[in-house]
């Protein structure tokens, strides 16, 4: 998914500065202090999470850390509200199953 | 443990947070407005559209202007504004916990004033937990707040005006906006809004709800289905969409939980769950306030009306200003705030079926059905009238609370009178001087310029564009009727874009006489 | 209204007494529950032990009838999960004097026959790895475990609502009446009259006023008490934590939240109806968590997703009351469970329906009777 | 008094439908099905509804999923909406970390 560059009412869109993540060890970039899942979003990932009971995949859904629908582990503590915690440089953020990274899933 | 006191404790620094705090700190009072959001201004920040109402609500100037002009008035006030910061719990006494940065914070106030504003509702269909369903909120923060797109091709269930207006708003966020779906029979926001959607094309879909929400790992594909009078689905209706992403909009409800935690008396009204208070949001707590969306849903102008009200009645309660004082404030406001609760849409006519305007007019159907007043409908009303010579045609055919275009234009080109919910007249007897003020000020977009030339075999009509990238002079395209349909050719004679008027382009285009009454939109190429 | 047996309380005591006299066969049985919900009050406001170490020698055996015959079938039998958990109690020592008391607490319970015994540091954190380096022993009673409060309530009170027993919500009583010297009738705040053979009041702390309105009363308190509860986590421990400092109780549940409870701090001073206090008082909140922190490091980062209270009804001597009033011919109490009212009700309540069908209860219970506040 | 057999035949027995599998509460996972039948079983308050499923339990302690209940119970039960009482608000509104909570004495300071 794309940033918005230019908008018609906002104008330029303010450009962050570019810090490098990863999710599930895959290196990416984002800008620096928006929210981990806009920056998820750009790089093309939807699923932060697989359920614990049903095994499906979710999102984001409210966008402001209401829903808690958006949790990732991010530098290892499960259940982190991405739409609302901003980006910071060498985040290591993982998909969440159930409560667990992968490797420690049932 | 230790209890930091403050004088004033606000929660929530969105519209009535603000205008309360300002109230309460131009009297003196030491005001403290905690939010947890990152950004102050509540939803004011994603409202990028032009405000309704009259000059005293901030009419015609983008919500996002509002904030920033609350926020510097507030700063000028000596209001202390601390982000982040997530009130955990309302306890007795007036004690609150705040997270701030990892810390908790214990908080006493001799006044409290909540202000949390409302969440949005949900419906649950087969996959709406897919991602890619997202909420209309959420979409707004993507694209207004953090600057991404949220989807490529979204659908948008519900069309109350949040549906609306967010549409309005994926589109010029470069989204496709596939179609607008709503179980109700009748679009349930103002026809302005629905109109400016329609005329690009976009369907509405009523009497219809989402059946499936499509896809493995995210959203794919959604089907929509026709519902009878009791919301079934009728069988071999299903209308099938490619989208990748589905936005939900349907209604929002108080966020009153602090104030039951508190143990404030609480109703049930048509708005929610809301506190039980009067107008100036005094609760059955002595001291603890109410303001805003969280005392039942309505639009941020009224929002900082009560917020405003609330300000002065905790001055009152503080002792910062005599009882004649606070109701002679209450009592202004008390007017302006009845002002925007009239018309059709106005709280109390929530549920009703209104078939006339209150000039007896009868309301276009089509509007309600599709978006858009259909052509032989669009007559009968006052804002459209013929004449050779450019004026302005005024497509407004509902009674709201909003008179800017009657203030724009110093020629008394147009008339709404005393009455702000009066449907605009286009006065024949006047001369249009075709400065534009009036189609870049109006809220809904309902207003173009059309110059008649019968002899030459045509028109030229002149439209609000908000959309980028902006046509330019001579553009070769399409003009489209109200519907969005393709009409005829049509080329771009003129694009104004002047600072005054804020980032609403008005664009000319040329059409064969025969299509001035129809043509209301352009779309380059050849389409 | 007329019935064989009046049961005053929908929490876990009434309904479960409720169930074993309809399986008993008992036809006609009423049971009144003053609040919205069955199960509104201490029965689904607890920390779920089934505990009997530590106990009151008097409620021991009670505590350890529960545990031997009622709880590892409970499940199967209401054909709910009760989650019942029969994986120890660990009771955390700090300091010598912790250890004096726990071996203290050990040793009564070891001559009414309960098997508690004294662990070191190494296997109190062999049986639980995430215990802090400052816990230096413990106290383990390997029979000891944990259930849900909430599905074990809610599922006596299904099953006997499915075996027909009549459950009334929003019934408050005003009143017992005498009628020629026996308890008979129930006086409904609206001015209904219930009649019964036998009416049991199981109604908490509320049980005190309605004793009083036949001129009889019970030296009791209401004490309140709250607990936190964290997020879902990975499935950690699986026995039940006490201290012998007293400052935090608690368990993982079978979801993988953690259920924490501990003394309340101010709420227990201020004067606020019961209905608005419905979770804890901030300072309790912070003083739980800096607690359960000090005894599980781990759980540090784990967030709080809500907080919680509830009332104790504390007798003056520490252990319920239960059985019938010489004063009161046709009334059985059961009332002031002093907070251990969860994990001993199957057995409170099997043996209630006992004495209601006239029979001799499993155990000997002089010991809990009412009268024993006026010997 | 509230007699609840007598509601429980008047709301007749628990019919399965089409969309019972559609999930109310996300965070817990639970669906409209489990609820329905809840309620057909003697559950007829929310409070309780949330005891036994654990709905509106989850992370999000019912943010979303409270008014989708409501509505769900109401329409089980033959009434209005406003019938159904609203679930008890707990602090603290948004999850936070023990170590935070417990870091109170240090705020302000």
């Amino acid at each position: 998914m794309e940033r918005i560059t230019m908008h018609p009412i906002l104008g330029e869109s303010p450009e962050g500065k570019c810090v490098e993540f990863t999710c599930d060890g895959k290196k990416l970039e984002g800008y620096e202090g928006e929210p981990i899942a806009s920056a998820l979003r750009v790089n093309g990932i939807m699923v932060h999470r697989y359920t614990a009971k049903r095994h499906e995949p979710r999102g984001v859904f409210c966008a402001i850390g209401r829903c808690t629908d958006c949790v990732m582990i991010v530098d290892g503590i499960p259940n982190v509200r991405t739409c609302i915690t901003p980006l910071k440089a060498g985040m290591v953020v993982q998909t969440q199953y159930g409560v667990s990274a992968k490797e420690e899933a049932k | 443990m230790k209890i930091e006191h403050k004088e004033l404790i606000v929660i929530g620094a969105g519209p009535a947070g603000l205008s309360a705090a300002i109230e309460a700190a131009s009297r003196g009072i030491q005001v403290t407005v905690y939010d947890e959001n990152a950004r102050p201004g509540g939803q004011l920040f994603k409202q990028i559209h032009k405000f309704f109402g009259s000059k005293e609500h901030h009419a015609k100037i983008r919500g996002f202007k509002i904030g920033d002009e609350l926020l510097k008035e507030a700063h000028e006030k000596g209001v202390e504004v601390v982000l982040n910061a997530t009130v955990m719990g309302m306890f007795a006494q007036k004690e609150i916990t705040v997270m701030i940065n990892d810390e908790v914070h214990h908080v006493k106030g001799d006044a409290i004033l909540v202000a949390t504003g409302a969440s949005e509702n949900m419906v649950n269909f087969r996959g709406w937990t897919l991602p890619g369903v997202i909420g209309a909120g959420a979409a707004q923060t993507m694209m207004n707040l953090h600057h991404i797109k949220p989807g490529e091709r979204v659908l948008m269930l519900g069309t109350g005006n949040v549906g609306l207006v967010v549409s309005f708003q994926l589109l010029q966020a470069g989204c496709e906006v596939v179609a607008l779906v709503d179980a109700a029979k009748n679009i349930g926001g103002y026809g302005v809004h629905a109109a400016k959607l329609a005329r690009t094309g976009i369907p509405f879909y009523l009497s219809h709800t989402i059946k499936e929400a499509e896809g493995d790992d995210h959203v794919t594909g959604v089907t929509i289905a026709e519902v009878d009078d009791h919301f079934q689905f009728i069988e071999g209706t299903e209308k099938h969409f490619d989208v990748d992403t589905i936005c939900v909009a349907v209604g929002l409800s108080p966020m009153a939980q602090l104030l039951k935690m508190d143990g404030v008396g609480m109703k049930d009204t048509r708005g929610g769950y809301v506190p039980d208070c009067d107008e100036t949001g005094a609760t059955s707590i002595p001291g603890i306030f109410a303001a805003g969306d969280v005392t039942g849903i309505e639009e941020a102008s009224s929002a900082m009306i009560e917020g405003r009200m609330s300000g002065y009645a905790i001055a009152e309660y503080l002792g910062y200003m005599t009882k004649e004082e606070k109701d002679a404030k209450e009592e202004e406001l008390d007017q302006s705030l009845d002002a925007l609760r009239q018309g059709m849409f106005a709280p109390k006519n929530r549920g009703k079926e209104i078939t006339k305007t209150e000039e007896d007019i009868l309301i276009s159907t089509n509007l309600l059905k599709h978006g858009f007043v259909a052509d032989d409908e669009i007559s009968r009303f006052p804002g459209f009238v013929h004449k050779a010579a450019i004026h302005p045609v005024i497509e407004c055919t509902q009674n709201i609370p909003c008179n800017p275009c009657q203030s724009a234009c110093h020629k008394g080109c147009i008339s709404i009178g005393e009455n702000m919910t009066s449907l605009p007249i286009s006065v024949k007897e006047s001369t249009c001087i075709n400065c534009g003020m009036c189609v870049a000020s109006c809220p809904g977009q309902a207003i173009f310029l059309v110059e008649e030339h019968e002899d030459e075999d045509y028109g030229l009509i002149t439209m609000p564009y908000e959309f980028l990238p902006l046509p330019e002079v001579g553009d070769l395209g399409h003009a489209l009727g109200r519907s969005g349909k393709a009409l005829c050719e049509a080329e771009i004679t003129q694009v104004r874009a002047p600072k005054s008027y804020d980032h609403t382009a008005l664009v000319t285009m040329k059409v064969p006489y025969h299509y001035i009454d129809l043509a209301r939109f352009y779309k380059k190429g050849d389409e | 209204m007329k019935a064989d047996v009046i049961i005053i309380g929908g929490g876990i005591v009434g309904s479960a007494t409720a169930y074993y006299l309809a399986k008993r066969g008992v036809k006609d049985i009423i049971v009144l529950e003053s609040s919205a919900s069955i199960g509104h009050g201490a029965s689904s406001r607890n920390g779920g032990g089934v505990r009997q170490s530590g106990r009151d020698v008097r409620e021991l055996p009670v505590a350890m009838l529960a545990v031997q015959k009622f709880w590892p079938t409970l499940s199967e039998e209401l054909g709910v999960n009760t989650e019942y958990t029969q994986e120890g109690n660990l009771r955390l020592g700090k300091t010598e004097a912790h250890m004096k008391k726990l071996n203290q607490l050990a040793d009564n319970c070891k001559a009414m026959g309960l098997d508690v015994r004294m662990v070191d540091k190494q296997e109190a954190h062999t049986i639980n790895p995430y215990l802090s380096d400052d816990v230096i022993g413990a106290s383990f009673c390997p029979t000891d475990g944990h259930a849900n409060p909430l599905t074990t309530t809610l599922g006596y009170y299904m099953k006997a609502l499915e075996m027909g027993v009549h459950f009334y919500t929003h019934a408050k009583v005003k009143g017992l009446k005498k009628i020629k010297g026996k308890v008979s009738e129930v006086i409904m705040s609206d001015g209904e009259v219930l009649s019964a053979k036998t009416i049991i009041l199981a109604a908490g702390y509320a049980s005190r006023a309605i004793m009083n309105t036949i001129g009889l009363d019970i030296p009791m308190d209401d004490v309140i008490d709250g607990c936190i509860v964290t997020e879902m986590e990975p499935k950690m421990f699986s026995q039940m934590l006490g201290t012998a400092a007293a400052d935090f109780y608690g368990h993982q549940t079978h979801h993988g939240s953690f259920v924490f409870g501990a003394v309340a701090g101010p709420e227990a001073y201020m004067d606020i109806p019961p209905e608005t206090t419905n979770f804890a008082h901030p300072d309790t909140l912070g003083a739980t968590c800096r607690a359960v922190e000090g005894y599980i490091p781990a759980l540090a980062r784990s967030k709080i997703v809500r907080s919680w209270t509830g009332w104790c009804d504390c007798t003056s001597d520490g252990v319920c009351v239960l059985g019938p009033v010489e004063e009161a011919p046709g009334l059985i109490l059961a009332c002031g469970f002093n907070g251990h009212g969860f994990g001993t009700a199957p057995a409170v309540a099997y043996m209630l329906a006992q004495m209601t069908c006239g029979e001799k209860p499993l155990l000997d219970l002089s010991a809990l009777r009412y009268e024993r506040f006026y010997d | 008094m509230f007699d609840i057999q007598e509601a429980l035949k008047n709301i007749g027995p628990y019919v399965e439908e089409a969309d019972d599998d559609l999930l109310v509460c996300r965070c817990e996972e639970v669906t409209k099905g489990e609820i329905r039948r809840a309620i057909h079983s003697g559950l007829l308050t929310i409070e309780e509804l949330r005891r036994f499923l654990r709905c509106g339990m989850g992370l999000c302690q019912g943010q979303t999923c409270g008014s989708l209940t409501r509505r769900l119970v109401a329409k089980e039960l033959h009434v209005p909406v406003t019938d159904i009482e609203v679930a008890t608000s707990r602090s603290p509104m948004r999850p936070a970390s023990m170590k935070t909570c417990g870091l109170d004495e240090k705020g302000g300071e």
